[in-house]
Order: C-alpha cells, then sequence, then structure tokens
C-alpha cells in the first residue's frame, strides 16, 4: 500500500531496502499524551480504545508492516513508555 | 547500551533501550501526560549513547521544579540540590572532577530566576558545563505562576490579567554573558536537539541548549491553548529554524513564530583551562595544577 | 621586661597593623618571649582610627589579650594620642611622631615623653611608608624592649624583599636617632 | 592518616586567626574553596588565594554565597575536601545550603568570623551573635557540629579538627571564630605533617549493585561512593530512603531525619572537645568559649584572690552541647556564670540544662567590643553569695 505521505515514489526506492522495524508498547507507563500517534512518519499508530492501568489509552499498532523501525516515537515519548527494534534484532533476541 | 545487552523484560516485551540510562525502577515519573521534559530527557539519553559515552562519564545535577526532578531519573551520578543552585553545585562538581561531563538539567524558572545571578556569572567564566533548560514559560510545580520567561499578555496565577512584563530571551542573555554555545529547539525537533546534545557533550566550556517545551496542565490550560499536543503542533507549524537569528528575531512573544537553531559556536577556554594555563605561566614550576578528586 | 602593654595608635595607612606585627614577631619568634597582638580599625582603607594593641610577655604566653593601661604608647596621630594617653601607666613611656603629634605638656608629668620628626625621616628616604619602621626603631632606641638583630629578622619577614634595605635603613634611623636622644637627656641630668 | 605534606607550612609562624585558620585548611587537606569576600573573613580566602595554586588546590571567587556554600557541595561530592569562609550576611545566605548539606551528608567546613549584627551591622567589630545561627538557621531539624577557637594556634588547629569531623561524621562543621580571634596575631605553631591526623574520606568498599548510599554504618554514617565508578547513585535534598530516592513520606522522614540528628547525638561524647579547670570543687562555673574566655581570665583570677571558688568550663565543642556535663555540675555548684557578646544565646542551653537546679547569670552585650573583666568579675561575686 502506497504511504499518501509520499507526493511521488522515490527513483531509487526499488534499490534502497527500508528497514523493517517491530514496535512495543510498554502499555501501563503510557499517559496517552498522543505524540507518537500524531507524529509517526508513517501512520503506524493510532489511540487505542482500551484504558490501561491508569486510566490512559495508548497507543495500538494499527499498521506494523508500514514501521520503518525510524526512532521516533521512541524520542518523542515522554514516558519511555513505546519504542521500535529492528526486526533482525528481535530475531537475535528471541530465545 | 544495545538492544542486545538489554535483558531486562517488562510484562513479556524487552525493556525500553534506554533502560540503562534511566531509573526505570522509578517509573512512572512524576511530570503530567503531555508535558515535554520526558522527551528532552529521551533525547539527553540517545545524545550519550551517540556521543559514545557511557552513563559513568557525566553526571546530571538539577535544582527545583518539574525538570528539576530529571536528576532522579537519570541513571548517573546525579544530583537534586536546592532552587536556583544548581549550577553553582555543578560548577563545584566540575572543577573538582574535570575528567567527567557534567550536565545541569533546569527550568526556566529555577535556572534565571532564582538562578540567574549564578547562570551569567557561569557563562561569563565560561564554566565547563553544558546546560539544558527546558522552558514551559511558567513555574509548573508550584501551580503556574509568572516565570521571567512568560510571554507578554500570557496568563499566570500571579498574573491573573495577563503578564506586562519583558520576558528574558534566553539565548540572547546566554550570549551576551559570553556562552560558547547556544542553541535552541522545541521538544518537537527530536533529531536536531539529539544532534546538539550530542556536539555540545563532545565541547568544553558553557554550552547552553534551551528547549520550548508544553506544560500542558497549567500553562497551556490556563492560556486555553489547548493541550500539550497542541503546543506540538504549534511547535511544527510555527518554529523557524535561522542559524544566524538577529537578537530580535530569537524573542519569544505570546504564541508568536519560535525561532530554533544553533546560534552561536565558538571556542574560548574554559575556566579551568584558564586557570591552569595563567598560573602555569605565572607560578612556573610553583604551580601544582588542582588535585581530581576521588579515591587516591 | 616581663609583662609590657604596647599601644600604637595613628590613622590607616600610616602601618600601624605592620609595626604591631614587626614588633610582636621580633618578641614572639625571634626572641624567647610571647606577644599577642590585637587591632583596631574603622571600615575605611585609609584615613581612619586604627590601632593595634601588643602584648608582650618575656616568660608566659598571653591569656588576657587585650591593653588597658599600656606601659608604652606609640601615638602617630593627635586623634591616638588624645584617645589613648589619658590610660597610659603613671610610669609610661610616650614615644611621639612629633610633627602629627602636639602633647599636652606638664599633664602627667612622670610620663616620659619623647617625640621624632619620623614622617620627616621617611620622606627623606624617599618613601612616606617607611614611617613605622622609623618609629619601631626609635622604640628600640628608647626602650629595652625589642634588640636590633631580631626586630630586623622580623622586618625582613614582613616586606618585600625588594624593601627590606629600605626599611632597615629607616629603622637603623629610628633606632639612633632614639639613642642621641636618650644621650642628650642623660647629659642635660635627667632620669632615664 | 597523616596529613600531605606540601600543604604543610611547618614552622613557627606569627599569624593572625583567619590566616591560621587558611593555613589549617591546607593542611587538613582542603584542595577547594568557594568564597565571597566579607569583612572580617576575607584574609582566609585571600591567603588561600595565594597558597591554593601551590599545593594542587583550587580557589574561586564566586558571585555571591550562594554560590560559594553550592560550589563546595558539588566539589566535595567530588571528592575533595571543601571549606568555604564569611561572616554574618554571608553566613545568612548560606543557611538553605547548609541545609542541603545536611541532607545530603556531604562534608565540608564552613568558618564564620563572627562580626556584629544584626544586618550590616559592624562590619569590622566583634560578637558571637550567630551561635544559635549556627544551631539552628537552616530550616527543618537537624544537629550540627560547631567549634570556637579562643587563638590563631587553634585556629589553625581546629580547622583541622573541623574537616576531619566533617568527613568522619558527613556534615557540614562550623568553625565559630569572632572578629578578635580573627585578627589577633600570636605565635602559631606547625607541626611535621606526619603529626597531624587527617581522617580520609569514608569511600565505600560495596560493589556498585549492591551499593546504598544512604545505608548507615554502625556509627549511623553511611560511606560515599566516588562519581564515574559505576555508583550511579542519586542524592536529593529531598526526604529520601537508603537509596537516595524521594520518598516522601512520614515513615521516610522520620528514618532519614531521625538518623541525621542521631548520628551526632549518639555520637556526642567522641566530638565534644572541653577544656575544663577547678570544676571539682568549683562554687562557681565559669562557662565561656571562643574570645570570651579569654576576657574572663583576669576577672576569674580576681575572683579567687576574693576566695571564690571560680571553676572553668569552655566550650571548645559549642554544638552538640555537653548537656549532661552541665546538669551534673549543676546539682554541685551555686551558679554558672556565661560572658558572651551577645543578649544571651549559648546561656539559654545553660539554662535549659541547669533546669532551675542553680543560678544562670548571663554576662552579656550587643557586640562591637570586648567584655570589660570588671563586669564578669562583679557577676562572679554576685553569684557566689
Amino acid at each position: 500500500m502506497p504511504d499518501p505521505r509520499y507526493w511521488r515514489k522515490p527513483f531509487d526506492s526499488d534499490k534502497v531496502k527500508s528497514p523493517k522495524g517491530v514496535v512495543y508498547v510498554i502499555k501501563d507507563r503510557c499517559k496517552g499524551c498522543g505524540f507518537c500517534v500524531e507524529f509517526c512518519p508513517r501512520g503506524v499508530l493510532v489511540l487505542s480504545v482500551e484504558f490501561n492501568k491508569k486510566g490512559y489509552h495508548p497507543p495500538e499498532v494499527v499498521h506494523p508492516d508500514r514501521c520503518v523501525n525510524c526512532d521516533l516515537c521512541e524520542r518523542i515519548c515522554p514516558e519511555f513508555a513505546i519504542y521500535s527494534l529492528n526486526q533482525d534484532e528481535i530475531i537475535e533476541l528471541a530465545p | 547500551m544495545t538492544v542486545a545487552e538489554n535483558k531486562k523484560t517488562i510484562g513479556n516485551i524487552p525493556e525500553h533501550p534506554k533502560s540503562l540510562l534511566l531509573r526505570m525502577d522509578r517509573m512512572p515519573h512524576i511530570w503530567c501526560s503531555r508535558c515535554g521534559i520526558g522527551i528532552v530527557v529521551g533525547c539527553l539519553a540517545a545524545a550519550l549513547e551517540k556521543a559514545g559515552l557511557s552513563p559513568d562519564d557525566i553526571t546530571i545535577t538539577s535544582g527545583i521544579g518539574c525538570t528539576g526532578r530529571v536528576a532522579g531519573y537519570v541513571k548517573v551520578d546525579s544530583f537534586h540540590t536546592t532552587h536556583g543552585r544548581a549550577i553553582p553545585f555543578a560548577v563545584g562538581l566540575a572543577l573538582s572532577r574535570p575528567d567527567l561531563k557534567h550536565v545541569v538539567f533546569s527550568g526556566d524558572g529555577d535556572l534565571v530566576s532564582i538562578g540567574g545571578n549564578h547562570f551569567i556569572h557561569a557563562a561569563r567564566r565560561n564554566q565547563n558545563l553544558l546546560v539544558i533548560c527546558v522552558n514551559n514559560f511558567t513555574y509548573a510545580m508550584t501551580g503556574g505562576q509568572l516565570a521571567p520567561t512568560t510571554p507578554v499578555t500570557a496568563r499566570a496565577t500571579t498574573a491573573p490579567y495577563g503578564s506586562f512584563e519583558n520576558p528574558f530571551c534566553l539565548p540572547n542573555l546566554a550570549i551576551s554573558a559570553g556562552a560558547d554555545y547556544v542553541a535552541r529547539w522545541t521538544s518537537l525537533h527530536i533529531r536536531r536537539m539529539t544532534d546538539t546534545f550530542e556536539e555540545a557533550l563532545n565541547r568544553e566550556g558553557f554550552r547552553f541548549i534551551e528547549i520550548i517545551a508544553p506544560c500542558s496542565t497549567i500553562y497551556a490550560r490556563r492560556n486555553k491553548l489547548g493541550t500539550g499536543l497542541d503546543l506540538m503542533k504549534y511547535y511544527y507549524e510555527n518554529s523557524e529554524i535561522k542559524h544566524d537569528a538577529t537578537a530580535e528575531e530569537l524573542e519569544i512573544g505570546f504564541q508568536t513564530k519560535i525561532v530554533v537553531g544553533k546560534f552561536v559556536d565558538k571556542e574560548r577556554p574554559s575556566y579551568a583551562r584558564a586557570m591552569n594555563r595563567h598560573l602555569g605561566k605565572i607560578l612556573g614550576k610553583k604551580y601544582i595544577p588542582p588535585e581530581v578528586g576521588g579515591p587516591q | 621586661m616581663s609583662h609590657t602593654d604596647v599601644v600604637i595608635s595613628g590613622f590607616g595607612g600610616q602601618g600601624v597593623i605592620m609595626a604591631g606585627i614587626v614588633l610582636g614577631k621580633t618578641i614572639s619568634i625571634f626572641s624567647d618571649g610571647f606577644a599577642t597582638m590585637t587591632q583596631n580599625f574603622g571600615p575605611e582603607a585609609r584615613g581612619g582610627a586604627c590601632t593595634a594593641q601588643v602584648v608582650v610577655d618575656s616568660d608566659n604566653p598571653i591569656r588576657y589579650p587585650y591593653v588597658q593601661h599600656p606601659k608604652i604608647l606609640i601615638a602617630m596621630s593627635q586623634e591616638g594620642y588624645e584617645k589613648h594617653e589619658p590610660n597610659l601607666a603613671s610610669d609610661g613611656l610616650l614615644l611621639y611622631e612629633e610633627e602629627l603629634v602636639e602633647p599636652h605638656p606638664g599633664k602627667r608629668d612622670q610620663i616620659k615623653a619623647l617625640g621624632i620628626p619620623a614622617a620627616r625621616i621617611a620622606e627623606e628616604f624617599g618613601n612616606p611608608m617607611v614611617l613605622n619602621m622609623v618609629m619601631i626603631g626609635f622604640l628600640a632606641g628608647t626602650s629595652n624592649l625589642i634588640d636590633i638583630e631580631p626586630a630586623k629578622k622580623a622586618i625582613a619577614g614582613c616586606v618585600p624583599s625588594h624593601f627590606i634595605e629600605l626599611n632597615h635603613r629607616a629603622f637603623d634611623k629610628g633606632y639612633e636617632y632614639g639613642r642621641n636622644k636618650l644621650e642628650a637627656l642623660k647629659a642635660a641630668g635627667s632620669e632615664v | 592518616m597523616h596529613a600531605d605534606p606540601k600543604g604543610v607550612l611547618t614552622g613557627t609562624h606569627y599569624l593572625d586567626g583567619d590566616h591560621a585558620a587558611a593555613e589549617g585548611a591546607c593542611a587538613a587537606g582542603c584542595r577547594f574553596l568557594a568564597g565571597y569576600p566579607i569583612t572580617p573573613s576575607t584574609e582566609v580566602a585571600e591567603r588561600c588565594a595565594l597558597r591554593f595554586p601551590m599545593i594542587g588546590g583550587t580557589f574561586i571567587q564566586m558571585e555571591d554565597e550562594l554560590a560559594s556554600i553550592a560550589a563546595i557541595l558539588g566539589a566535595s561530592w567530588g571528592g575533595l575536601k571543601t571549606f568555604t569562609v564569611t561572616s554574618g550576611p554571608g553566613f545568612s545566605l548560606m543557611m538553605e545550603n547548609i541545609g542541603l548539606g545536611i541532607m545530603m551528608e556531604c562534608p565540608c567546613v564552613i568558618i564564620n568570623v563572627q562580626r556584629g549584627g544584626p544586618s550590616t551591622g559592624l562590619p569590622t567589630l566583634p560578637a558571637q551573635a550567630d551561635m544559635m545561627q549556627a544551631r539552628w538557621g537552616s530550616h527543618g531539624d537537624y544537629e550540627i557540629i560547631a567549634l570556637s577557637p579562643n587563638s590563631p594556634q587553634e585556629c589553625f588547629d581546629l580547622t583541622i579538627e573541623a574537616v576531619n569531623l566533617s568527613e568522619q561524621y558527613r556534615l557540614p562543621v562550623m568553625l565559630m571564630m569572632d572578629e578578635c580571634i580573627g585578627h589577633m596575631t600570636e605565635k602559631v605553631v606547625i607541626p611535621l605533617a606526619e603529626e597531624i591526623d587527617i581522617v580520609p574520606r569514608r569511600w565505600t568498599r560495596e560493589k556498585p549493585d549492591t551499593y546504598l548510599p544512604y545505608k548507615p554504618c554502625d556509627d549511623l554514617v553511611p560511606e560515599i561512593a566516588p562519581l564515574g565508578y559505576g555508583y550511579r547513585f542519586h542524592t536529593t535534598g529531598l526526604t529520601h530512603d537508603q537509596r537516595g530516592y524521594p520518598v516522601l513520606n512520614a515513615e521516610t522522614q522520620e528514618e532519614c531525619v531521625g538518623r541525621l540528628m542521631d548520628k551526632v547525638n549518639k555520637n556526642a561524647e567522641n566530638i565534644y572537645h572541653l577544656e575544663k579547670h577547678n570544676l571539682d570543687d568549683a562554687d562557681v562555673i565559669l562557662i565561656s568559649y571562643g574570645i570570651s574566655s579569654r576576657v574572663a581570665i583576669p576577672a576569674v583570677g580576681k575572683a579567687r584572690e576574693d576566695g571564690i571558688k571560680v571553676g572553668e568550663l569552655r566550650l571548645i565543642t559549642v554544638w552538640p552541647f555537653p548537656e549532661n556535663l552541665i546538669r551534673e555540675l549543676a546539682g554541685n555548684i551555686k551558679a554558672f556564670v556565661m560572658p558572651e557578646i551577645n543578649y544571651g544565646q549559648v546561656v539559654l542551653e545553660v539554662e535549659r540544662c541547669v533546669g532551675g537546679k542553680c543560678k544562670t547569670r548571663l554576662v552579656g552585650h550587643a557586640g562591637g567590643w570586648v567584655h570589660d573583666p570588671e563586669s564578669i568579675y562583679q557577676a562572679i561575686k554576685e553569684v557566689a553569695q
């Protein structure tokens, strides 16, 4: 699915392999500010309907395939409640 | 830290990648939802990693207020001192341990109101400190009083009809006091902020970085600016990167344009270097450079 | 000399305190005695009243450090003279700068009063600042409180090295003036 | 541990109290002084400004006293022995961060050369009117250690003792001089470095993963971790637990503040430094400290000539106060007489401990001069009847 934010397809998009990221949300640490949802450049997230323990709506990953592990969600989260990992690293981590 | 070193888990997922730099046993922190301070802390942690520094290479000192609590959440040797005195405390740290990097994390009221005199003198002397100021235009922890940075017409509990007094423009203040390195970003500028922290960490002298950040609960609400998210969107739309900005352009009015960038980057010898050089020259062999603290 | 109380009085800038230090150091470091110096001055650096009290004991450490009735008063200003002369012990010695202080003659006959134009002597040395050393030399020459050698050692330790020689000469001049004055008095039949 | 010879100016000197205190700090191993000029204490800073570059010390003249005390706390955490020096107005400005030093348990020394107050008062003239400020000046409950020298030699000796006590018990220690002692010049004998005992910093031997910054040792004093060695500790002026983390509740307050009090009170017998003369058969005991102890000498002598049995108790350590000793003595004598250059400060503690068991007589005045010994003599005579 093409990302609506690209106004055109990059010339070298066939040669450059985009990194793949996997988003992790530490739900009970989230205070529902929505920064990650608002500023994720790939539209991976939405605020969930469910409440966490503190009554906030943590983000929910709705388009996992779009994540390019850009780190923005991790950096912009004031609560240290979300981050992404490179898919390759996760394989290493898995027991 | 790399992800592979991160053996801790939280629930069924790995702990946050910055968990070795932060006191995760103290999370969640006390800052409100939609507050910007946590972002700045996260960017400093990222900058430390990028700069190739270990947590044992730095200290963090803070004073009092919301931003003053930063020292309590970073997993480095950290000092939560008194209101306004983070800089002189860190001056002592820096002179006794010149082998480490010393960061002062401070709010606007702490740094330039009660601590204003220390700020200008540390800049004048070019003390070896990286001073990060999270400016949210108000005294948030005490409930939203008038700060030295509150823009004209913005409301505060102690300026219920709006402020009519001129605020400090912090980069201008730092520049005129002689700071070596002066930059400003908003809490939305996560990448540039991180890069600036990284660059500043690897330099000496008095380095001042102002981060404009949302106070959602107090400042935004009292001034009917929506939430912290609305302020973040406001930064997105109204900040302009201009590294050669004039003093006038750096001024911040109530909800006016915010000029960001790196405004000063010069090199003068730090206080400690100047002291060593000067006393060494005058006293010759009689000069014994300052002892460094710690176990012998 | 077992116990002698000395007051040095003048105005700030005359080297009153330095004179006290040289006297105290002469006795407690370069002789075998004990000397405690206390000082009294106003907030201004120059021109205010300034007093050094030196309590001297040849045998015992000084416990009470203040002077109530000095045995020796060195007066370098009229104000200092007026203030301290009434407390001078009845058999005391008054040493005064004779162009700056005008003693009241005949008021207390038993006090021995000796004047010296110390300021003029200092000026002749080309440095008015050595007035205090002229006075200390005068003290050495007119009393048996201090000896020349220890006093010169004390002076050497108190002034910058390139001024030692000048200060020693000023001391010598004061000493010589004092000796001559005593000789003259003796010749005139005074009890010395 | 012995003093580092490079800071020890061994020999016989003719020094005033201020300069002697500066030499004491050098000998004690102080290598950091942050200060702000103020009469009559400035000479201490001036001498260190001259001496420190040649002994590996750092002197910095800060922008004010608020900064001075903050900087010495910082440098102390950095691992150096530190001190600052001031007088009344500056001492007032330092109060807040003296509290921080107490709460963080930061070794350092504050020298106060007392002058007449309140406010700017008498810059060049003596008083002993900051004694209660030294005890109570910062807000909240705490115990403090304060010493009071009565000669330039003691300014040297007690500065070393103050630095040692601050290291031993990890708190700011006050050296309460007065203008008279600061500007009194006498022979000061500075011994050989190997004759000077130095208490080293109490560095922890605990490993970083088991280290707790505020876990007390047997003497109730916790050990310090050096910076940058992986301990990654946190310290705060907030009420904290053994981890150093803020915990803002009544139980933690009790544990935290209770120990700050106990570590001084329960070690008080090891801290007291008192000079006692003829206490055993005394009818009247003169209690004094600082310059007043020397001013009282002729009065005591005269009273003894009258046949009055006068004992002397000199408080070299003023805080902690020797409560038990005073209580004990009060039962055996007619009266305590206490000259102080104030309108009654430490005498209130004497009165409290006496609890009506004997008379307590203050000989006090507002400062600017030392007592006429006659007034002390008259007081002794009156209470002896």
